[in-house]
């Protein structure tokens, strides 16, 4: 079965040298999907997001979620990256790449894996606002749990 | 039995410390009654466990429901509902 | 209205450089989804396959198809660009990229976008086989139909 | 009324050339007509527009169904389903 590549790292990632490391000297993928999730500063106000992880859990987590993917969907790839510590407006969080040989597959198998990433593993994010005052925790939002119960429901695909 | 505690994000910053071991006491089988005995050693504590069903609880870096027991752990996570991605 | 991106082209493209172009300079971005179509050579018989292309109606048809997504889908930007000529397999072929404050709207504009190019956008492909032979043109999928009549029926999302 | 004609893919190596003008006859009135009328014209169109219902037609780059009038063309584009992405 596919391995998943899991990485939880501080520097960025560069999503061309990820997929050519996916794809590399293979002539049977099709379809390769990648998500990036960005920093998003909506008001003007935010100086930097800081992510906090769970050293080993956090790996743990995304490899289990990953492996659930490439079973679901017979991924022939799946790449999830997850940054941690200071990252400011613009820059990346998080890749998740899947490669399949249908376009539909590695849609959902990026698709499912972040659903699962953002409600199981261990991550928290916490404001760093410009004006230099101690920022908030980001709060849990229902629509992801909502996101990754649209997988738990019996499959009508 | 003494269990290694690991803290994250804001319970952690209330808790202020990101970890420590402690002895159980024998009254404490499931990860609830873990939390609810953890809100009786101080204000911090107090501060962080006030809405204990928000908090979420792994047993050894694997996630539990509160009403899981924790025997054999070796770590036990607790932390506030997850928001990475 | 955010103008989409569209470049038809027989060089390959870098997909890092594709999204830096599409986010550089700003931070109200959240995720970006892409979708990339490799040649893909099954049997291990295939030297290369010919995408050819009706030019001026490829543009006009693709910009047309990426307008409709980024309305649909309130998409922050969109970038489609198709090869042209002999494509080995493991090369790209399309590259599609979309960009919204949140996930679902990326994963839903890139798919969509993919499947109206599937079955709209003036493109066709020969198998040049590694044995020399004429190779045939590549027959098209009913699935293909299937995939873009999914966004045509009354919408439940 | 003398209209440009472009072929892709096999439509167009059947007829064996990429495009021509040609000089319409008053009862061509849709892209269907249009068909019919290529197809008397030897046995590269008649090779190449052997099934008319699968083949695609472009009236000055837009896609067209073949029960519409093509009067006004500039430029007419005749080719099989598309198989890009």
């Amino acid at each position: 079965m596919t391995t998943p590549t899991i990485r939880v790292q501080s520097e960025d990632f560069d999503l061309q040298t990820e997929i050519d490391r996916l794809v590399a000297g293979r002539t049977d993928i099709g379809a390769v999907v990648t998500f990036s999730g960005l920093c998003r500063d909506e008001g003007g106000s935010l100086n930097a997001l800081e992510l906090e992880h769970y050293p080993g859990m956090a790996e743990a987590e995304m490899r289990r979620i990953a492996e659930l993917a490439v079973e679901r969907f017979a991924l022939q790839g799946l790449t999830a990256i997850h940054r941690y510590g200071k990252i400011a407006p613009g820059e990346n969080i998080v890749l998740v790449i899947a490669a399949s040989p249908h376009r539909q597959a590695a849609f959902d198998g990026a698709n499912f894996v972040m659903d699962f990433l953002k409600t199981a593993a261990p991550f928290w994010k916490k404001e760093h606002p410009k004006d230099g005052t101690s920022g908030d925790w980001v709060p849990a939002k229902d629509a992801d749990d909502s996101a990754r119960d649209r997988w738990l429901t019996p499959r009508t695909e | 039995m003494k269990v290694k505690l690991v803290y994250f994000a804001w319970v952690r910053e209330r808790i202020d410390k990101p970890e420590e071991e402690i002895e159980l006491p024998a009254h404490v089988v499931t990860a609830r009654d873990l939390l609810n005995h953890l809100k009786t050693l101080g204000d911090g504590y107090e501060a962080a466990l006030q809405y204990p069903e928000v908090i979420r609880v792994a047993v050894n870096q694997e996630h539990v429901d509160q009403d899981e027991p924790i025997a054999g752990a070796r770590e036990i996570g607790i932390f506030p509902p997850m928001t990475g991605g």
